[in-house]
């Protein structure tokens, strides 16, 4: 299989930068201005690639951060046309890779193919489907790989080494491996058991492999330092949003990686 | 994963990678408590000895002489153990989690029902034991959380989404994600990913084969239809399952009406013609969604039938005509109950009325000869709140103006 | 009058002349109906499709565990329609109502669960219904008038005395001497002028008859002890009656000991000193009574206990030594219920409670090898006001005062 | 069986009266003293005998304005040694025979002897026990019988000829028919129905027969005549008497027998 456009990309950024920083925003939250505006501030203080998430009423992965941030966007009336088109202007203006984040229903309802199409068509690179095994997700998988789009699968501490194998088949881009058990936006213990775990990650993929899951410190980037390929920080955005307001989340980003 | 578990179209195990051990596990555990006769057999023993199994069929010659038509016979599932048939379901499960050697449940209950039950299990198995109830719910059926928290369960008000029965669902997972070493899931309903939809069935089909010997017993043949509420279907899918093999007996499930058609006006997934076919909580079903996919606030008078989405068994027996829907609305589910407290002494939930309300409607053509049976699949008694709001009692009102000025006294 | 029904020097029929030829023509049906193998047969057949007799017996490992001694078995009355025992009385009392060709049905009723119990009753067999219930009663149980008026019952709160169970008895009488001839009288417990005592012992014998075949088929042989809740005392008539002829067996009843020891404190008949023989409501027993022969107040946590007088039958198995009794305090019943409900999940009415409490006490000290059997007379979920207040859950009350802001600004 | 002294009385004023009149009061209602006034108007009044109830709380066979009267009474601190000493003064200043109503327990905690003798000590000519079936009565009856005093029992319209008969046998003194089914105090309508009831009580004893429950007008005493020996007025005694106090009462009485 020739290598996937992001993985290419992950691995030439690979070479200056010993850890690259993925970021995640909810598209909508807190206002679709509100959205671009935190983006270019993340680009701008140095975000590798990013992550956007199309709101759905039933985020039954993430925790109570990026929950609240799902309701509120679509409360707000976060529809999907409009996520794309948000997602098309961010494509446009910012030169780094970013993936979807969303759940299935949100492909379903508007026709799998239908949305992989249009994904390409604004330059969207990969997406993670959390609610999608492989074992669900044959049309999807065709259709990325039809569009050389990077399908995502997660790696997780329960994960058993056959499973992570067959994950990393169905994958393209990189992994997500999320550092522990749970919901996003709790707590993680950084410890030699994260450890461990990485290092069985490692030796399930040759996929990039990025860590996510309670990332959100200087000290935890130099922790992952070495044992993976990007650091995922999810919740922690939102909170220093919701905290500081949009001019908090340059600085946050800037400390994270300085 | 072992299985992917459709139903035609419909099913499927759409789970966070981190759970899919956990299913694995549970698939097994199943397959092998299917596959051993002395886990049924156990099944049984404990439910007749810890709940009233098997249940009994009644007749309502009351009923039979106010409509005309075919005889009206009723499962008693409001005589179980917490007063529903959702104590099958739970007690099948809390053997389940013994065999797997987990020593915590956890459970998302609406109406409080199910989180009764939950609990209710857990104190007899000695499981430590968390409810998700969505904060709307908790603050409308307070009874339930009292008796669940004085089973030492604790019950979480669930604060986000909109605050019911579906966001009680999602936190439970947010749960199980991060507990599943020790802890188990029991999904109230024959909904979720695969094993749920056809391990709640089975436990619940109990139901089917006692009604099926009964009948033939009291009325010398199979009934004409059978008739049974749907929320998520479990106890549909209990009593119709005993019937499945005898085509002539009609299926029928009554989902709620509501207010009527329209999106937000109720809850019929299948009766109406309001719902589509998405993924949401782990499988595929019909769902009451927008055009994103978006969930969409239901209604129903009963709590325990007012939910987004339906069996995936039930989806496909629907689409392949094998159960006919209906839908009761608010205010006839009202009436039926009213006429079968007053004619029989039998007191249904407003869940399980929903099914009288259809089987009322059509009893009168059906011939003398023949017999219907519908499912109580609860009682009413301990919904007195909901029931006194909907017949709007007034002596109950001043009754709990009365109340509370008692306890503002001595407060 | 046919027989004067005593039990060594208690019972009788001290009954106004007008009730003679109507007791006359009870004790008639009920003689005939004891006679008739038909009889209770038909009665088992009723119990068994329209209640869920026979009630399981079940085996309770944790509360064991817990005490230590014998094996604890309970038996679940709380499973029957209705919610208690109760329903046994009524319905046996339906059919000989039936049998005399009457198309009414009168009762007394305290706590409600009798009331509940006869308008069910009275629903299913098509009778005309009314409620006797002392005015405080009403009051305080309103959940069980509005499913009385539900079921078609007219009640009647009752304003004079003590507005309370015995001065509803004393309306009931006064209904049925104007109205003996299309009427009867559904007397809820063992007590009362003769046949009651017996006839309500005879349809609650139903207990104990399934309790010893029960016992043996589970246990292997009869168990030490049998505990009941003993009020009026059909209950604990219900279950010893299968015990007489095994003298190995002992029978303990327990009664409200309320606040402790002094008239007005509690409704300890025989457990206590203080109360004397005398005659009021038509029979002979023990009474709460001061040296006039003027009844005095009583108290419980339960209502269901809270009675002046005790079955005739159970006085003399008093005197003669065959049943032991005990009291139970408020405080031990509301302990004793919650125990059973957090390690059990078995939620056992506060009536019921007071024989876990005697059976709590003494299970210990015996051999594991050795059964006891407690009666689980009714189920506390109906009495969640009661039981919310005796364990004073804040959170009920602010439920209840949010519930009434609700109907006041509705109103 | 020699005539009873009660009977005798009855026979003997029965000779001037075609109808007597036999009234009702509860001892120690509305007070003990008023007791006392009432009675001494009914008497001025030309009643011809009565009976005092002492009050019990379980009264059974009494409708609600005797009921009501009981359990004031009760509720002022009436005993039954207090329900004695007011008898015995009375018995002592009136001239016409009084007999007890009560219910059983009364005597039953008194012990039965020992209250008749003491019925008997103060001049009580006999009693009304509406709960004690002569089947229940032995003591009683026996006791009664060694002080001739007259144990009075009840014909009802319910009762067979054989019962009536009974109930004749171990009574003395008199018979108290009641006109209907019922308790005290309620509407009794007088129709031919009543007139061929009295003429089967009648039929079924020699002794004097009184007719009571709901008897309260001139009119119904017209009915009565000819046909019963006594009319008993009950609770309309007590309806006048807490309408119109102590001082109706005489008033009410003569019009009666105007
Ligand atoms: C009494 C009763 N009936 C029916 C239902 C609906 O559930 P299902 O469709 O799974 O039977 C509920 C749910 O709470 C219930 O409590
Ligand atoms: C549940 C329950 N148990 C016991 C009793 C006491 O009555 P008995 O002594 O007749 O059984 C009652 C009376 O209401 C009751 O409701």
């Amino acid at each position: 299989m020739p290598e996937n456009k992001l993985e290419q990309y992950i691995r030439q950024r690979r070479e200056h930068k010993d850890l690259l920083l993925m970021t995640h925003i909810v598209l909508g939250y807190p206002s679709f201005d509100d959205s671009l505006r935190v983006v270019e501030s993340m680009v701008e203080a140095g975000v590798d690639l990013m992550e956007l998430q199309i709101p759905f009423s039933e985020p039954m992965a993430d925790g109570p951060v990026i929950l609240k941030a799902n309701s509120d966007a679509l409360s707000h009336g976060a529809r999907v046309e409009k996520s794309f088109e948000l997602a098309e202007q961010i494509v446009q203006r910012f030169d780094i890779p970013f993936v979807f984040m969303t759940y299935y229903n949100i492909l379903f309802r508007h026709g799998v193919e239908k949305f992989v199409d249009e994904m390409a068509a604004i330059g969207i690179q990969g997406a993670i489907i959390p609610d999608l095994p492989p074992e669900e997700g044959e049309e999807y998988l065709a259709a990325m790989q039809r569009h050389d789009m990077a399908p995502i699968h997660i790696f997780t501490p329960n994960s058993s080494d056959e499973r992570m194998q067959l994950l990393s088949e169905r994958s393209a881009g990189m992994i997500y491996a999320v550092a522990r058990k749970g919901v996003t936006g709790k707590e993680t213990t950084f410890s030699d058991d994260l450890g461990d775990y990485l290092a069985r990650c490692r030796a399930a993929t040759s996929l990039p492999l990025a860590l996510g899951f309670g990332v959100k410190s200087h000290d935890d980037l130099d922790f992952i330092r070495g044992k993976a390929d990007i650091a995922v920080v999810g919740s922690e955005t939102i909170r220093v949003l919701e905290r500081d307001g949009v001019d908090g989340v340059a600085p946050f980003i800037e400390a994270l990686q300085a | 994963m072992l299985n992917r578990g459709y139903y035609d179209r419909f099913g499927g195990a759409f789970i966070p990678e981190i759970l899919v051990p956990t299913f694995d596990e549970l698939e097994q555990a199943f397959n092998d408590a299917q596959a051993d006769p002395a886990f049924w057999q156990e099944y049984v023993e404990l439910m007749s000895t810890y709940s009233c199994r098997a249940t009994p069929l009644t007749r309502c010659d009351n009923l039979t002489g106010h409509f005309g038509g075919a005889q009206i016979y009723i499962k008693r599932e409001d005589l179980n153990h917490t007063g529903a048939h959702k104590a099958n379901n739970v007690m099948g499960q809390g053997l389940l989690t013994k065999r797997m050697g987990k020593t915590r449940v956890i459970a998302e209950t609406g109406a409080g029902q199910h989180g009764v039950a939950t609990a209710t299990m857990a104190a007899k198995f000695g499981f430590d034991c968390t409810i998700y109830m969505g904060e709307l719910d908790v603050e409308r059926q307070r009874p339930n959380v009292f008796w669940m928290e004085r089973m030492g369960a604790e019950v979480i008000p669930v604060t986000d989404g909109s605050r019911i029965l579906k966001d009680a669902i999602n936190e439970a997972f947010r749960d199980w994600v991060t507990n599943m070493d020790n802890t188990h899931y029991v999904l109230g309903t024959a909904c979720g990913p695969h094993p749920f939809p056809t391990m709640v069935s089975w436990f619940q089909s109990i139901i089917g084969k006692e009604a099926r010997e009964q009948i033939l017993e009291a009325h010398g043949k199979l009934p004409r239809r059978a008739y049974a509420c749907v929320g998520g279907g479990s106890n549909a899918m209990g009593l119709f399952s005993g019937f499945f093999d005898d085509p002539e007996v009609e299926l029928v499930g009554v989902e709620a009406g509501g207010r009527g058609h329209g999106i937000g006006e109720h809850a019929s997934r299948l009766a109406y013609d309001d719902a589509s076919i998405g993924i949401a909580q782990g499988y595929k079903t019909y769902f009451l969604q927008d055009e994103d996919g978006q969930m969409q606030d239901t209604h129903s008078v009963s709590a325990g039938l007012d939910y987004v989405g339906v069996s995936p068994i039930l989806a496909s027996l629907h689409d392949n005509g094998r159960v006919r829907f209906e839908a009761a609305t608010d205010k006839e589910v009202v009436e039926a109950m009213e006429l079968t407290v007053r004619r029989e002494g039998l007191i249904p939930a407003l869940e399980s009325s929903h099914g009288f309300v259809q089987a009322f409607k059509e009893v009168g053509d059906l011939d003398p000869q023949d017999a219907i049976i519908i499912n109580q699949s609860g009682r009413a008694d301990k919904d007195i709140f909901t029931v006194a709001d909907a017949v709007k009692d007034p002596k109950w009102e001043e009754f709990i103006i009365a109340k509370a000025e008692e306890y503002r006294k001595h407060a």
